[in-house]
C-alpha cells in the first residue's frame, strides 16, 4: 500500500517533468530546424552577402535580404509612430480620466479586439487604406504608409492594455503627494505618473513592436512587396516575414534555404526584442 | 477528474484509429478513392472546376486539389507525395524523368485597369516597364504618373514563363511590386488605375483589360493561329504509372467534355 | 499513565536559525495537553513536526526523535501520508474545501480505497455528531461548506479530522478567530473527545488552557520551560517565566 | 510665453478625450464595417453549404468543419501538456535554474511570430516527418503555438489557489497528486478554461502558421493525413485573390463574430474568477 502510493507519485512526477520539458523541446526543435535549414546558406553565400546584400533573386543565386531587414524595421517604427501615441493617450485617458463604469466596459472591449485576426486588418487595409493613400498621397497605395497605419492599429490593444496596467499600478500616494503640492492633474500625470510607469509603458511599446515585426499576412496584403528599400513612405516594400510567406510554398533547393535564412534573421531580431521587453517588465516588478 | 481523463483517453483512441485508415496508397472499399493533385496556382482554379464536374460523374473518386506552385508540385510528384503535379512552366533538365501531359495551353495577357486609355503596347515597352526603364505613363503617351507595375514572386511558373517569353533575359526590376497569385495581381490591377500586370488569359474578365501586344489581340483565335506569342502549356506531370483514379481523371480532362470546360474558361485546348 | 508521544532531543532549524533547541517531552494518552507560549516560542513548529507537515517547508532541518507508540515517525520508513491518518490536525484559520459539507467530511476517508457508501455516510454522521455540528447542518449536507459561519466552519474542520479516525488530534490555536459561544462549543466537544483520542491543544489563550487541559507545557524561545499537570502549572509554577506569562506580563 | 496650467489641464483633457474616442472609434468601425457588409450574405445556407467554384458560390461549411477539427484536436493535445507543465512548475518543483530555463523556454515560445511556427511546421512536420499538408501537421503546429498561452494562464490560475487549501488537503492524508487533482485543479479550473478559450480564439484566427502546414484544400478532411482549409485561410484566399468580395465579407463576419464570442466567454469566466477570490 505504502509502496504503491510512492511509485504512483513518482510516475506522476516523471510524466509532469516530461510535459514541462516538452515545451523546451519544442523551442529547441524550432531553433534547430530553422537553423539547420537556414545556416548552411550563410556558409555557402557568405554572411555578409546575405545580411548586407541588396539583391534578392534566389533562383539566380542572389540572397541579399538587407532591404527586407530595413523594411521590417521601417514598418515597425511606422507602426509605433502611429500606434504608440494613440495607445498611450488612450491608456492615460482610461486610467486617469474615465469614469469607473466606462473603464470596466472599455478595457475588456479593447482587449477583445486584440483577438480580431490579422487577415481581417489586412483586408480592410486593402479596401480602405490603400485607395486613400493612392488617391490622396500618390504612389501605388501599397506602401510603407499603408502598412504602418494597419500595423499601428493592430498594436493598439497591446499598447493600451499593458501601459494601462503600468499606469494603474502607480501607487496612489504618488498622486496625492503631487496634488498636495498644488500640481494640476496634467502636471501630475506628466511629471509623476508617466515617469514612474515608464518601464511598463516601454514594455508595451516593445511588445507592440514584437507584434508588428512578426506580422505576416496583413503585411503581405498591403505592403506591395517590392524588393527595394523604399525611398519614401509611399513606396511599396517587403518585410522579412512577408518574404517567407510569399515564396515558401514555391521554393525548392537553395531558394527554400534562403527563406530559412530569412527566418533565422527574423528569429534573432524577435528574440532580442523579447529579451529587452522581459527585462523592462522585470525591472518594473522589482521596482 | 477521472471522468476528464476517461474522456481524454477515449478521444485519443478515436484519433489514433482515424490515423490508421489513411494514406493515399490504401483504398479501403468503404472509402472514396482519393487522387491528390498539387502545383501551379495558375492551373489550380481550372482543375478545381474540372474536379467538381468529374466527381459528379464519378462518385467513387475524390480529387484533392492543392496549390503550392509549379515547382512544389513537380517536387511533390517526384517524392510521390501527390499523384499528379501541375506545372505552368516547361520542365527543367533534371525534372525530365517525369511524364508530362499537356492538358491545355494558356496565354499570358498583359493587363491594365479598364479606365487606362492605353490599349496597345509593343512587347519591348512591356519589357522596359518591368525592367524599370520606363517608369512613367507619360513615356507611353498617357498622363504624368508613375507606373505601378506588379509582377509575380520568385519561383512562380507564370513568372518563369513571363521571363522567358517577354523579358528575354532582362531582369525584372526590384522596384516592381510583387504579389503571390494570379488573383492577387488581378486584384491590384483592378483597383489601381495606374497599375499594369500579367495574368493568365483565362482569368481576364471585366475587372481588368488585356492589352494588345505588337498589334495582336490576346485571344484564343490568335493563339491557335500562332500570332500571339506569350503562350505556355499547362502540364500534368506524373511519376511512373498512374493508378486507376488518376488515369480516369486525366482521361476526363483530355476528353471532349473536359476540354470544353477548359475552353469555356478561356483556355486553349490541348489539340488546337 | 500511558505515553502516546515521546519527543527526544528535537532540534529544528531554518537556514541556520534554531527554532526548537533540543526539546524533550512526553504526551499522555487520552488527555488534553496544552502547549502555550508567546509567538516564536516554537509550539506551532513542534506541531508541524508531529504531523510531518514540516516536510513542505523547504529549508527546515529536523534532528532528534518523535516516537508515537514507540515508533520514530521521523524515520525513513514512515510514509508521511499514512502518518497523517493517525495524526489529525485542525488549523487556526477555519479552511473548508470549496465543496459541500458532506464532501468536506468525506474527503479524507475517500482517499483510502474500499470505503463503501453506507459506511462513509455513517462515518460522516458520526464525525459531525462528535464535533457537535450535526444538529445544525443535518438538513443541508449538500450545501457548500463555505456558507457556514466561522464557528461552524471550525467545527466542520474538527469533524473532517475526526472522519480520518485518527489516534491523535492536533489543534493549532483553533479558537483564535472565534466568538465565545463557538469557542465554548468546541471546548465542550474536546472534553468529550479525549475519551477516545490523544489531544494536543496549542493556544495563546492561557485561560482556555487552564479551563480544559489536563497537562500544560510552557514554551519560550524554542525550549520547554515548564511542563506538568495543568493545575500545578497554573497555581504553583516553578519558573518565574511561566508565572509572568500566565499573569499576562508578556506574550 | 507661459500657458496657464489650469488652461493646459483642460486642453489636455479634451485632447486625450478626443484621442481615446478616436481609438475606440477605429476599433469599433472595424467590427461595424465587417458586420454591415457581411450581414446581408450570411444566412443558414451560407453556413451549412460547402464552397463551390473556389468559394465564389456556396457557403463555408467545409471550412467551418476544418476550423473546428483543427482547433479541437490542438486543444486536445495542448491542454494536458500545458496544464501538466503548469502543475509541474507550481506544485512539483522549487524555483531553481531548471524552472527558470523552462520559463524562459515558454516565454520565448510565446514571442515567436506565427510565420516562424509555419516555417517550422512546414519543414519539420510536413517535410521531415512526411506528413504532407495535413490536418495532423496543422494540429501539431498549432499545439506548439498555443502551448505558452495555456501554460501561462494555467500557472496564474493555479498560483491563485489559496495555499491553505493545499495544507488542509495534505493534513487530511492526501498525496501531492490527490491534492492537485481534487483540490487545486477544480479551484483553478475557471482560470485554466479562460486560457483555453483565449487559445481557441488565437487558433481560429491564425493564418500564417496554418496555411503552410494544413494546406488549403477545400475538401472536407476525412482523416488526419488529409489537407483542409480553415475559415481564416479561406477568408485570406477569398480576399486576396478577389474571388468574391461578398463571400469574403460574409466569411469575415462569421470569423470575427465567433472569435469575439469565444473571447467574451473567456472574459466572463475570468471575471467570475477574479470576483471569487477578491
Amino acid at each position: 500500500m505504502i509502496k504503491k502510493a510512492f511509485t504512483k507519485e513518482h510516475f506522476v512526477r516523471g510524466v509532469l517533468t516530461a510535459f514541462a520539458l516538452s515545451s523546451l523541446l519544442f523551442l529547441f526543435l524550432i531553433f534547430i530546424f530553422i537553423l539547420i535549414e537556414g545556416v548552411p546558406l550563410f556558409h555557402k553565400i557568405g554572411l555578409k552577402n546575405i545580411i548586407l546584400g541588396f539583391k534578392w533573386a534566389p533562383t539566380k543565386g542572389s540572397f541579399g535580404i538587407f532591404p527586407m531587414i530595413v523594411s521590417s524595421f521601417l514598418v515597425t517604427f511606422g507602426a509605433l509612430v502611429i500606434g504608440a501615441p494613440l495607445g498611450l493617450s488612450c491608456a492615460i485617458y482610461l486610467s486617469e480620466y474615465s469614469g469607473k463604469r466606462l473603464k470596466l466596459f472599455l478595457k475588456p472591449a479593447l482587449e477583445l479586439l486584440a483577438g480580431i485576426p490579422s487577415v481581417v486588418y489586412g483586408f480592410l487595409g486593402v479596401i480602405y487604406i490603400v485607395p486613400i493613400v493612392r488617391n490622396y498621397f500618390g504612389g501605388p497605395g501599397f506602401s510603407l504608409l499603408a502598412t504602418s497605419i494597419i500595423l499601428g492599429v493592430m498594436i493598439l490593444p497591446t499598447v493600451i492594455s499593458i501601459s494601462f496596467d503600468a499606469l494603474v499600478s502607480v501607487p496612489k500616494t504618488y498622486r496625492e503627494g503631487s496634488f498636495a503640492m498644488g500640481a494640476t492633474k496634467w502636471q501630475t500625470i506628466y511629471k509623476v505618473i508617466i515617469p514612474s510607469a515608464s518601464s511598463g509603458i516601454l514594455a508595451s511599446f516593445i511588445l507592440g513592436m514584437g507584434r508588428a515585426i512578426g506580422e505576416t499576412m496583413a503585411v503581405i496584403m498591403v505592403a506591395g512587396n517590392a524588393l527595394r528599400i523604399p525611398t519614401s513612405i509611399l513606396d511599396p516594400l517587403r518585410t522579412l516575414t512577408s518574404n517567407i510567406a510569399l515564396e515558401l510554398a514555391y521554393a525548392t533547393g537553395d531558394h527554400r534555404l534562403g527563406l530559412f535564412s530569412t527566418g533565422v534573421v527574423l528569429l534573432i531580431i524577435i528574440m532580442t526584442l523579447n529579451y529587452i521587453a522581459n527585462f523592462a517588465i522585470k525591472r518594473r516588478v522589482i521596482k | 477528474m477521472k471522468r476528464f481523463f476517461g474522456a481524454w483517453l477515449l478521444l485519443s483512441v478515436i484519433v489514433l484509429l482515424s490515423c490508421n485508415n489513411s494514406g493515399p496508397t490504401k483504398a479501403p472499399k468503404y472509402k472514396r478513392h482519393t487522387v491528390t493533385v498539387a502545383g501551379s496556382t495558375s492551373i489550380m482554379p481550372f482543375v478545381e472546376k474540372l474536379s467538381e464536374h468529374f466527381m459528379v460523374d464519378h462518385p467513387g473518386f475524390a480529387i484533392d486539389v492543392q496549390g503550392g506552385g509549379s515547382t512544389a508540385g513537380i517536387q511533390a510528384c517526384l517524392n510521390d507525395t501527390v499523384n499528379i503535379g501541375m506545372s505552368s512552366r516547361q520542365l527543367k533538365e533534371q525534372e525530365r524523368l517525369l511524364n508530362q501531359i499537356i492538358m491545355c495551353y494558356d496565354g499570358i495577357s498583359i493587363v491594365v485597369h479598364p479606365r487606362n486609355p492605353i490599349t496597345a503596347l509593343p512587347l519591348k515597352a512591356v519589357r522596359d516597364i518591368f525592367s524599370g526603364k520606363i517608369r512613367n505613363w507619360s513615356e507611353l503617351g498617357w498622363l504624368n504618373r508613375e507606373i505601378d507595375a506588379v509582377t509575380r514572386e520568385e519561383g512562380s511558373g507564370t513568372r518563369g514563363s513571363f521571363e522567358d517569353l517577354v523579358m528575354h533575359g532582362t531582369e525584372i526590376s526590384d522596384r516592381i511590386m510583387v504579389q503571390d497569385s494570379n488573383g492577387s495581381v488581378k486584384e491590384v490591377v483592378a483597383t489601381d488605375p495606374y497599375a499594369i500586370g500579367y495574368i493568365s488569359l483565362g482569368l481576364v474578365d471585366g475587372k481588368v483589360r488585356a492589352v494588345t501586344i505588337d498589334g495582336v489581340q490576346p485571344n484564343a483565335e490568335n493563339i491557335k493561329l500562332g500570332e500571339y506569342k506569350i503562350v505556355r502549356p499547362f502540364l500534368f506531370v506524373t511519376h511512373g504509372e498512374l493508378d486507376r483514379g488518376g488515369r480516369e481523371f486525366v482521361d476526363f480532362v483530355l476528353s471532349e467534355q473536359g476540354q470544353n470546360i477548359l475552353k469555356k474558361e478561356g483556355l486553349i485546348g490541348a489539340y488546337d | 499513565m500511558n505515553v502516546k508521544i515521546r519527543i527526544e532531543g528535537l532540534k529544528v532549524s531554518f537556514e541556520g536559525k534554531e527554532i526548537l533547541k533540543g526539546l524533550s517531552i512526553d504526551v499522555f494518552k487520552n488527555k488534553i495537553t496544552g502547549f502555550m507560549g508567546p509567538a516564536g516560542s516554537g509550539k506551532s513548529t513542534l506541531i508541524s513536526v508531529i504531523n510531518r507537515m514540516i516536510d513542505f517547508e523547504d529549508n527546515a532541518v529536523v534532528e532528534g526523535k518523535v516516537l508515537i507508540d514507540g515508533q520514530n515517525i521521523l524515520g525513513d520508513k514512515i510514509d508521511a501520508v499514512q502518518l497523517r491518518r493517525r495524526v489529525g490536525t485542525v488549523f487556526a484559520v477555519p479552511t473548508p474545501l470549496p465543496r459541500s459539507i458532506y464532501d468536506n467530511i468525506g474527503y479524507g476517508p475517500r482517499l483510502k480505497r474500499g470505503n463503501h457508501r453506507r459506511e462513509l455516510r455513517t462515518l460522516v454522521v458520526e464525525s459531525l455528531k462528535k464535533a457537535f455540528l450535526w444538529d445544525e447542518v443535518k438538513d443541508r449536507l449538500d450545501t457548500s461548506a463555505l456558507k457556514l459561519s466561522g464557528g461552524q466552519q471550525q467545527r466542520l474542520c474538527l469533524a473532517r479530522t475526526l472522519a480520518l479516525t485518527p489516534e491523535i488530534i492536533l489543534l493549532d490555536e483553533p479558537c483564535s478567530g472565534l466568538d465565545p459561544i463557538s469557542t465554548a462549543k468546541i471546548e465542550e466537544a474536546l472534553d468529550e473527545l479525549k475519551k477516545d483520542y490523544t489531544i494536543i491543544l496549542v493556544s495563546n489563550n492561557t485561560k482556555q488552557i487552564a479551563r480544559i487541559t489536563d497537562h500544560a507545557a510552557f514554551f519560550y524561545m524554542g525550549t520547554l520551560i515548564e511542563y506538568g499537570p495543568t493545575e500545578k502549572v497554573f497555581t504553583n509554577p516553578s519558573e518565574k517565566h511561566t508565572e509572568d506569562y500566565i499573569q499576562g506580563k508578556f506574550g | 510665453m507661459r500657458i496657464n496650467p489650469r488652461f493646459a489641464d483642460k486642453l489636455v483633457k479634451i485632447a486625450l478625450n478626443g484621442q481615446a474616442f478616436f481609438t475606440v472609434w477605429i476599433l469599433v468601425a472595424i467590427v461595424a464595417v465587417i458586420c454591415v457588409k457581411g450581414l446581408p450574405y450570411v444566412n443558414l445556407e451560407f453556413i451549412f453549404s460547402s464552397p463551390v467554384d473556389m468559394g465564389r458560390h456556396g457557403g463555408i461549411f467545409s471550412t467551418i468543419i476544418g476550423t473546428v477539427l483543427l482547433v479541437i484536436l490542438s486543444i486536445f493535445v495542448a491542454t494536458p501538456l500545458g496544464v501538466g507543465t503548469a502543475i509541474f512548475l507550481t506544485e512539483y518543483t522549487k524555483e531553481s535554474v531548471f524552472t527558470k530555463i523552462i520559463r524562459f523556454g515558454v516565454e520565448s515560445l510565446a514571442g515567436i511570430p506565427s510565420i516562424l511556427y509555419g516555417l517550422f511546421g512546414f519543414i519539420f512536420f510536413v517535410i521531415k516527418l512526411r506528413m504532407g499538408w495535413s490536418l495532423l501537421a496543422g494540429v501539431f503546429t498549432i499545439t506548439i503555438m498555443i502551448l505558452p498561452t495555456i501554460i501561462r494562464t494555467s500557472e496564474e490560475a493555479i498560483k491563485a489557489v489559496p495555499r491553505n487549501l493545499r495544507i488542509v488537503s495534505y493534513s487530511l492524508s492526501a498525496t501531492k497528486w490527490e491534492t492537485v487533482t481534487k483540490v487545486v485543479l477544480p479551484s483553478a479550473a475557471p482560470g485554466i478554461l479562460t486560457g483555453i478559450m483565449l487559445s481557441i480564439g488565437r487558433a481560429v484566427g491564425e493564418t500564417a502558421a496554418v496555411i503552410f502546414t494544413m494546406g488549403s484544400s477545400l475538401r472536407l478532411p476525412t482523416s488526419l493525413m488529409e489537407s483542409g482549409r480553415t475559415m481564416a485561410v479561406h477568408f485570406y484566399i477569398l480576399a486576396r485573390e478577389g474571388i468574391s468580395m461578398q463571400k469574403a465579407y460574409a466569411t469575415a463576419l462569421v470569423l470575427v463574430l465567433s472569435i469575439l464570442f469565444i473571447n467574451i466567454i473567456a472574459y466572463y469566466i475570468m471575471n467570475r474568477v477574479v470576483s471569487k477570490y477578491s
